[in-house]
């Protein structure tokens, strides 16, 4: 019995809903937020690979790997070397966090949603040493823009999850999402207030318009990914759209009920899949059109913003939800 | 204040400094000194007529002497022209009167050869750092490797 | 703090043409910058020394592609005051209709990159899209998109027809109604506002003793216009107004530009109201007599200046044209030094760059034949093919 | 948030982009009197050689085959500017609506 169970968790770990189900999710998305960012710009979007260019985030990703990878000669190479394969595996790890097929993820603990919050720090901080590694002027007012960005809006992406754990009483995402099973989503509430604060937040996160400063094209090229090429380049960016599914499947787990709805017995895994792909669309065409929406703002501006707004917002939503339970 | 007056009141204070003057068309300006007094004329321009505005400077090899003109003004044009030796082509220059004018200077002085004495960043504006030393495009003994387009196919 | 320098360009996503900023920075404030211009350059001056007058109609519409209109109507309106005679009036109002036209697709193209450089790439996209619709019209008018062609020595090449003439009305109401939407967009925008008030000050004083032309110097609260100054073609019959803003800085350079598009418009259907009847173009013989002449247009980015000297042959003598980019290089460099309470970060660099509107293949026009002295510069077909094969086989 | 209502506007509205060189390629659009690619009537032509003084490019360039001197146009070079058609005294020269040059060779893209 052990190793059939073990087999299965192989299974999950591997195939679904583990790596290459996150993996093919991950493309997905990326291909559906550049296909509703062009489709409010009145443009076409990716159009030529596969049907209505499906493909493309995946051709991108192979033309990356096909790729001439250089180093650097000034570049600090074991740092320069490791900082993809650990963001990528990060992601890849933080992803198994997300309740997919069930109330809880692969992994689940007392305590994980501390870890989902951490990794997101962490990985603002490989950002960091990616852009010091490469030992480029442009790179380096990226890292240390990032980091300045990280002040802003870490703080308050963790007081309005905070605010979610305090009024489930649990600090672990399985209970949020089985509190959210008897009880209505968290975000008819008080929390409304903390799903928009964690999806501002979320949106710095992602290094996004109207936050996308550390990677500002016009200003600093690339930031902190200018030097990266090949191989490495399409681990980031890989990274960044596990991001994406990451960030916007917390959202769900956090205040829209999970993947949590109407099922039939004996189907559950299927309609929990395909609830939570729904959800996090619907996130992610939020996330989407902030992005068309903004002109991206100064660093100061931003850090300004989410100390002045953002963070008294999260404060008050913390009193909020005391008061109301 | 209209081009004829600005001549006169031109006329009256400089006198026989003013070699040539005229008006060719309807508020243009025209007014050829030597080199020692452009400094001062166009100092008496910005100053006395108002008009602190340098539309740009061009140089002009006419052969053995290469001519500078200074055209001022906004609304009437004002050309004041000066005639300098080219093997030793020296002038005044006037960004302390008006600071736009730097980087018609230092144009000039690329493209030309013109050695403006006093401009405090006389450097290469248009050619390229490596550009041979002495060799100045606009004048006229240079000539173009490729001056016609390539023939054939 | 120390200090390091930060090379913005030749090539950099932020600029469109190649120009070299040395910034001077410390952490995200700039406290100095040095300027070269000279990536562009390719000898026009000289190249219209041997070129007769007919064929220099070309290549000074190509010393820029966008204002191209501004420098062939300077072009041929400095040649023709070489010959002393009448133009009819009927190619005037027409030069006067596609400079026009030429100033509002340079507006929302420029309209566009200002929203690009902040990074509001939808503003971008529409503003371009809807600028598509005016290089149509140009396209129907004179043939093609951008090369418009249109004036030549003597007159203008092709009349409007009653079907152009509707065809120019309708779309002059549709972009007068998107520029009207615009200009509500980047006044009640956040992010527009925030990245641009206060942002790349110039003011009067400075603008007027550093030389500034154009709009840059209409947002600084100067009355100038060389259309208003000194009329040219028909503008001494069309009445317009010189639009200037109070406030200095690149929102109010917005402000001004777009603005400037409603004038357009407006001068527009005033020529296609009170259009002359008569000729479009007169003939002129080939070797205007000798004389100079000294031509100023109001371009889209400010006073252009074309200077001729004629011996009486065929070919111009010299060839001297002052672009407005370069005359508002000083004011640009003013613009990017910190001093005092005016700060600049390097966030701000490229739309206080973009807010010259700069255009450097107007600036550069000088030509470069050879670098190292055995090298060819210009290399034959099978020289490059041989060279590329050679290279591709190192690597 | 000042294009929120224009951008949901846009999403049920057709896209802007013309998928040209593939597709809708009816939907191009080319006006009367567009100069494109240069067709030569050789019956017409006396010779003159106007057309090669006048081209600025240098895309004009006179030879002689059986029939007398005649011009020869290499569009890899021709600025599509038009002055050879205008200034031709017999209007042997004209421009199509032909816009699509592109070619693998140079040598094809001579006009005879």
């Amino acid at each position: 019995m052990f190793e059939i169970e073990f087999a299965f968790k192989i299974l999950e770990i591997f195939i679904f809903p583990g790596f290459l189900f996150i993996g093919i999710i991950s493309l997905l998305y990326e291909w559906i937020d550049r296909k509703f960012y062009a489709k409010l710009q009145n443009r076409v979007g990716p159009l030529y690979a596969g049907p209505f260019g499906i493909l493309q985030p995946l051709a991108d990703f192979i033309k990356l790997i096909a790729k001439e990878d250089i180093i650097p000669k000034a570049a600090d190479k074991i740092l320069f070397t490791l900082t993809p394969l650990f963001s990528f595996s990060l992601m890849l790890t933080a992803t198994l966090l997300l309740p997919i097929i069930d109330i809880s993820g692969i992994l689940s603990f007392n305590g994980d949603i501390i870890f989902a919050i951490a990794i997101m720090t962490l990985f603002c901080i490989l950002v960091f040493c990616a852009g010091l590694s490469s030992n480029n002027r442009f790179s380096a007012v990226g890292a240390e823009r990032a980091v300045l960005q990280l002040l802003g809006y870490e703080i308050p992406l963790m007081l309005s999850i905070v605010g979610v754990a305090l009024n489930v009483g649990y600090l672990r995402i399985s209970e949020i999402v089985k509190y959210q099973s008897t009880h209505p989503w968290l975000i008819f509430g008080p929390q409304a207030l903390g799903f928009a604060i964690y999806v501002i937040a979320a949106q710095a996160e992602l290094e996004r318009i109207p936050f996308d400063i550390p990677e500002a094209e016009q200003e600093i090229v690339a930031g902190w990914l200018t030097e990266f090429s090949g191989r490495k380049l399409a681990l980031f960016r890989f990274a960044r759209d596990l991001e994406l599914v990451y960030v916007s499947g917390l959202a769900v787990a956090l205040y829209l009920g999970g993947p949590l709805g109407p099922v039939i017995s004996g189907l559950e895994i299927f309609f929990y899949t395909f609830y939570f792909i729904i959800k996090t669309i619907i996130v992610l065409l939020i996330l989407s059109t902030i992005r068309a929406l903004f002109a991206r703002l100064r660093i100061d501006q931003m850090v300004n913003f989410s100390w002045n707004y953002l963070l008294p917002l999260s404060v008050l939503q913390f009193f909020l939800v005391r008061l109301v339970i | 204040m209209n081009d004829e007056e600005i001549l006169n009141k031109l006329r009256e204070v400089f006198k026989e400094k003013i070699i040539e003057s005229s008006i060719p068309r309807k508020n243009i300006v025209n007014i050829v000194v030597p080199k020692e007094f452009y400094k001062e004329v166009i100092k008496f321009i910005v100053e006395n007529f108002n008009i602190p505005h340098i539309q740009t400077i061009t140089g002009i090899d006419m052969g053995n002497e290469i001519q500078i003109i200074a055209h001022l003004g906004r609304s009437i044009t004002i050309n004041v022209r000066t005639y300098i030796d080219k093997n030793n082509p020296q002038i005044d220059t006037i960004t302390d009167i008006i600071p736009g004018a730097s980087f018609y200077e230092r144009e000039v002085y690329d493209l030309l050869g013109v050695n403006f004495i006093g401009h405090p960043n006389l450097k290469r504006v248009i050619l390229p750092e490596n550009w041979p030393k002495g060799v100045y495009p606009l004048r006229k003994e240079y000539k173009p490797e490729h001056p016609k387009p390539l023939r054939g196919v | 703090m120390s200090s390091f320098t930060i090379p913005i360009g030749p090539q950099h996503p932020a600029l469109p043409e190649p120009i070299l900023l040395k910034l001077e920075v410390e952490g995200e404030y700039v406290v100095g910058v040095d300027v070269d211009i000279s990536y562009m350059h390719r000898g026009i001056e000289k190249a219209m020394e041997y070129r007769n007058y007919i064929q220099n109609i070309y290549l000074a519409e190509r010393i820029c592609g966008i204002c191209n209109v501004a420098h062939t109507v300077c072009y041929t309106l400095n040649v023709e005051k070489l010959y002393d005679k009448e133009i009819p009036p009927r190619a005037q109002y027409l030069r006067v209709i596609i400079e026009e036209l030429n100033r509002i697709h340079s507006h929302l193209l420029w309209l566009g990159v200002a929203g690009h450089e902040i990074g509001f790439e939808t503003l971008f996209m529409y503003v371009w899209r809807d600028r598509e619709r005016v290089m149509d019209l140009i396209e129907t008018i004179t043939g093609n998109r951008v090369n418009t062609a249109y004036t030549t020595i003597g007159g203008v090449r092709r009349d409007i027809t009653s079907d152009i003439e509707y065809k120019i009305r309708k779309t002059m109401d549709i972009v007068e109604e998107r520029t009207k939407y615009y200009k509500s967009v980047a006044a009640a925008e956040p992010t527009i506002i925030a990245r641009t008030k206060d942002i790349g000050i110039l003011k009067t004083i400075d603008a007027i003793n550093l030389c500034a032309v154009g709009p840059l110097l209409r947002a600084s609260n100067v009355k100038n216009d060389v259309r208003a100054d000194a009329p040219y073609a028909a503008h001494d019959e069309v009445p317009f107004n010189v639009i200037t803003y109070p406030y200095c800085d690149v929102f109010s350079r917005i402000l001004v530009r777009v603005d400037e598009i409603f004038e357009c418009i407006n001068m527009i259907r005033y020529c296609l109201d009170h259009l002359p009847k008569g000729p479009i173009r007169i003939k002129l013989p080939l070797k205007p007599p000798k004389g100079e002449a000294v031509t100023r247009v109001e371009a889209p980015r400010g006073e252009l200046l074309h200077y001729v000297l004629s011996d009486g042959s065929e070919k111009p003598y010299r060839y001297k044209v002052r672009t407005p980019t370069l005359a508002n290089i000083p004011s640009l460099c003013r613009m990017l030094t910190s001093s005092g309470d005016y700060i600049v970060k390097i966030a701000d660099v490229p739309i206080a760059y973009a807010s010259i509107d700069p255009c450097l293949c107007c600036t550069g026009r000088v030509q470069i034949v050879d670098i190292e002295k055995n090298k060819k510069w210009i290399w034959s077909w099978e020289e490059l093919k041989e060279y590329s094969k050679k290279e591709f086989k190192k690597s | 948030m000042a294009m929120f209502k224009e951008l949901y506007k846009h999403l049920f509205k057709k896209r802007a982009t013309v998928l040209y060189p593939f597709k809708e390629r009816e939907l191009v659009h080319i006006p009367e009197g567009y100069r494109g690619k240069i067709s030569f009537h050789r019956d017409r032509c006396i010779g003159c050689g106007v057309c090669a003084t006048v081209c600025t490019s240098g895309a004009c360039e006179m030879t002689t085959d059986e029939k007398g001197k005649r011009p020869i146009f290499y569009l890899d070079r021709c600025t599509f500017c038009a002055q050879c058609a205008e200034s031709c005294p017999k209007n042997a020269i004209e421009l199509t609506k032909d816009f699509e040059i592109i070619a693998f060779d140079r040598k094809t893209l001579v006009v005879k």
